[in-house]
């Protein structure tokens, strides 16, 4: 008995062993971030990724711009602007859509709203790739701005617009 | 790379599977252990069997050796893996309970339920014991709220409050846990009653 | 020699009704320490068993009274869907067939009370009651049992844990000459 | 030799090789942008306002709200107990202890979700972790926990019961004796720049 608790033993040493020597071949790193967070923050306080919709509206039949929809392919089929493109947003950085982001082109991120299309301008931007925009409302706002009849066009909103007065609100007798 | 259910998108059913899994395992190894029988368990406290002390070293160093070097390949986030909060005085105060009904019971909960599983009544009773213990605290949360939630400290390792890295650490409780088991033996020996250890 | 082959015969008759060892504590606990690692890589988090009981017993407070449930300041934070379906509670499923499992094997499997020859049976279940009672007050109260705290936070280095398995520990060495008639 | 001597040699040694290996890289290094979308798919970052209403109710001490807005909106008006960090000063150095550190759970808030995950990607990036966002940001939290909607005659007794606890959290907020002391300036956290560890599942 105790000779076989010496090789269970030895056993677990040696497939300890082989872990660790599988932990001196390095796995290098890919998909580095290649900007800075700084560098970012500069990029980000400027909102001049923020594309609003009437801007994109004159875009749309340009040969020089491409629109990029994040959504599943799924909502892609349901509707998509004109000559968009489908990049699932969990699928941004695959190999398949290289040629489409590194194009030099004006490409234009657009998803439900602008929050998910945001990130994906973040996270491709601090990835190294360049000339990409965001569609600001995404296609919630596109329907209502563009698609509808003038009846139904409603004010444009953007996502960090307040839409209450909250100091109101909460104290109604100050004033 | 792990954690593999927070991190690849596991569906729940395949982790509720690998919790049953996970949890056959542990059964296993706390039954073969001889974790199953209270006598045994108590027996660290008298210096006649110290099995609870050698298992409880052995796999708590294996594992966080194993943590270290999974790390150190690259396989598995250690910044995701669940940290347990420190909340001072909730630990120490629910540690001397929890000790109070360890030498009491004879089991802890995880124990109990190989105990039982093995037909030990009163494993049963002890289950049933902790059930209702929780009712209690349950019902009588508001009196021990401002204590649950006093001293708050964050999920803080200890390396951390050494100031000293994670593998030093690991090597420190290593060669105190090799003193531990050197005494445990040596105790073993002094206290030895055959009476007992042939029954359990 | 014959008479040596009926010694080795009768010792081999006696095998077969005795129990097999355990298992070598040291194995055990690397056995143990593996069983953790997979937890940890596939789930991120530990091994746990108080949490179970809790959901047992939120899932009957649930079904005789569920307003009570739902006010109570306690169990209100973990009402889910199911208490039955939550990731402890199959943990603890898989140790209670686990430990038959193995119990089978060794041929440990007995209904008994397994008490110390000087207190009772009755007593031995009145203080594995009361024992209980303490464990599952003190575990809510300390945020995790043995394997809970003491085990997956000592593992992860947590000083949490470390904490709990102290206090565990150093109280029931203290106590252990008061409750010495329950074990020698 | 027995069994103990053989466990303790093999312990050692590998304890030895525990110790010398390189210190453990930070997230800092570790985290590339695939990593950084997951995260973001997984929304484990996000904070819904329900929730943050619990946390709020029961004067969790393990949160601090961070209101990324400029320094003009946050004085008209920001949630009881929120610190100003304007997006455009986020990496100062001066917030370096509130934004990396591991004793308190921060949540980001906007008006909208915009700014504030833009703040989370940013602090991400750098390996900082205990970050949240509040989804929806303070349009939201208006939207269903100060004024929250009746669902209507045709509502489930599920949404009822959402409605109802919503209507009870506004009280709460809205009521201007618990307003005051929660907004009292909250301290420095105590333990600055180290490392710490995402909550990813309990065991107690």
């Amino acid at each position: 008995m105790k000779h076989l608790n010496l090789l269970i033993l030895g056993g677990i040493v040696i497939i300890l062993s082989i872990i660790f020597g599988i932990a001196t071949i390095k796995v290098t790193g890919k998909y580095l971030f290649k900007r800075s967070a700084s560098e970012m923050l500069t990029r980000v306080n400027t909102q001049s990724q923020l594309l609003n919709i009437s801007r994109a509206k004159e875009l749309v039949q340009s040969d020089t711009v491409v629109f990029i929809d994040i959504r599943t392919p799924k909502e892609f089929v349901g509707y998509h602007i004109e000559n968009a493109r489908n990049i699932p947003f969990d699928r941004l950085l695959d190999d398949n859509y290289i040629d489409i982001l590194e194009n030099d082109q004006m490409k234009i991120l657009y998803g439900t709203n602008s929050v998910g299309s945001n990130a994906a301008w973040m996270v491709l931007t601090q990835y190294g790739y360049d000339k990409l925009y965001v569609l600001d409302g995404g296609v919630q706002d596109w329907i209502t701005q563009v698609e509808t009849s003038d009846i139904f066009k409603g004010a444009y909103k953007s996502d960090e617009a307040p839409l209450y007065n909250y100091s109101e609100v909460m104290d109604p007798e100050s004033d | 790379m792990g954690p593999l259910v927070p991190l690849q998108n596991i569906s729940n059913e395949l982790n509720l599977l690998i919790a049953f899994v996970i949890g056959l395992g542990f059964g296993i190894a706390l039954e073969q252990a001889g974790f199953s029988s209270s006598r045994k368990l108590a027996g660290m406290f008298y210096g006649y069997d110290t099995t609870v002390l050698k298992v409880f070293f052995t796999a708590a160093i294996t594992a966080m050796l194993g943590l270290i070097f999974l790390n150190f390949v690259g396989l598995i986030d250690l910044d995701i893996v669940y940290v347990n909060e420190y909340y001072v005085y909730s630990a120490i105060i629910g540690g001397i309970i929890m000790g109070a009904g360890f030498i009491i019971g004879g089991f802890c909960p995880g124990t109990s339920f190989t105990a039982a599983a093995i037909g030990k009544i009163d494993a049963m009773w002890f289950i049933l014991g902790s059930m209702i213990g929780i009712f209690i605290f349950g019902e009588t949360f508001v009196f021990w709220k401002d204590l649950y939630m006093s001293g708050y400290k964050g999920a803080i390792k200890i390396s951390d409050v050494l100031g000293i890295r994670d593998g030093y650490f690991a090597l420190l409780l290593i060669l105190v846990a090799t003193l531990m088991f050197w005494v445990a033996e040596m105790a073993e020996k002094k206290f030895k009653r055959e009476d007992i250890t042939k029954e359990i | 020699m014959p008479d040596r082959q009926a010694d080795i015969y009768i010792n081999m008759k006696e095998n077969l009704k005795q129990p097999k060892p355990y298992m070598n504590p040291y194995l055990a606990g690397i056995v143990l320490g593996f069983v953790l690692l997979a937890s940890f890589y596939l789930t991120g988090r530990g091994l746990g068993a108080s949490g179970a009981t809790r959901s047992v017993v939120i899932g009957a407070v649930t079904s005789v009274t569920p307003e009570h449930a739902e006010n109570s300041g306690y169990f209100s934070k973990y009402l889910g869907d199911n208490q039955m379906k939550t990731w402890l509670v199959l943990e603890i499923a898989g140790v209670i067939i686990g430990g038959f499992l193995s119990g089978a094997w060794a041929g440990r499997l007995k209904i008994r009370v397994e008490h110390s020859p000087g207190i009772s049976k009755r007593k031995r279940i009145y203080m594995a009651t009361l024992g209980g009672l303490l464990f599952g007050f003190g575990s809510q109260l300390g945020r995790g049992c043995t394997s809970g705290a003491a085990l997956t936070g000592m593992s992860v280095m947590s000083l949490a844990g470390f904490v709990t398995m102290m206090a565990i520990f150093g109280t029931a060495f203290a106590l252990a000459y008061f409750f010495r008639k329950n074990w020698i | 030799m027995n069994t103990r001597v053989i466990l303790s040699i093999i312990l050692i040694s590998f304890g030895s090789i525990a110790a010398i290996l390189p210190k453990q890289k930070t997230s800092s290094v570790q985290l590339n942008a695939d990593e950084l979308l997951r995260e973001i798919r997984l929304e484990t970052n996000l904070v819904s306002t329900d929730e943050l209403a619990d946390l709020l109710i029961n004067l969790d001490p393990g949160i601090m709200l961070i209101d990324v807005r400029d320094s003009i909106e946050y004085s008209k008006y920001h949630l009881p107990g929120a610190i100003n960090i304007p997006l455009k000063q986020l990496l100062d150095e001066k917030w370096m202890p509130y934004i990396d550190q591991i004793s308190k759970k921060n949540i980001f808030y906007s008006n909208g979700t915009t700014l504030s995950s833009e703040a989370w990607i940013l602090t991400r990036q750098l390996g900082y972790q205990n970050n949240y966002v509040l989804y929806g940001g303070l349009n939201r939290w208006f939207e269903t926990i100060i004024k929250p909607s009746h669902p209507g005659s045709m509502a489930t007794s599920v949404e009822i019961e959402w409605f109802n606890k919503r209507k009870a959290a506004s009280m709460y907020f809205t009521g201007s004796s618990n307003a005051t002391d929660l907004s009292s300036a909250p301290a420095l956290p105590p333990v600055p720049r180290k490392k710490k560890k995402r909550v990813a599942g309990g065991c107690s």
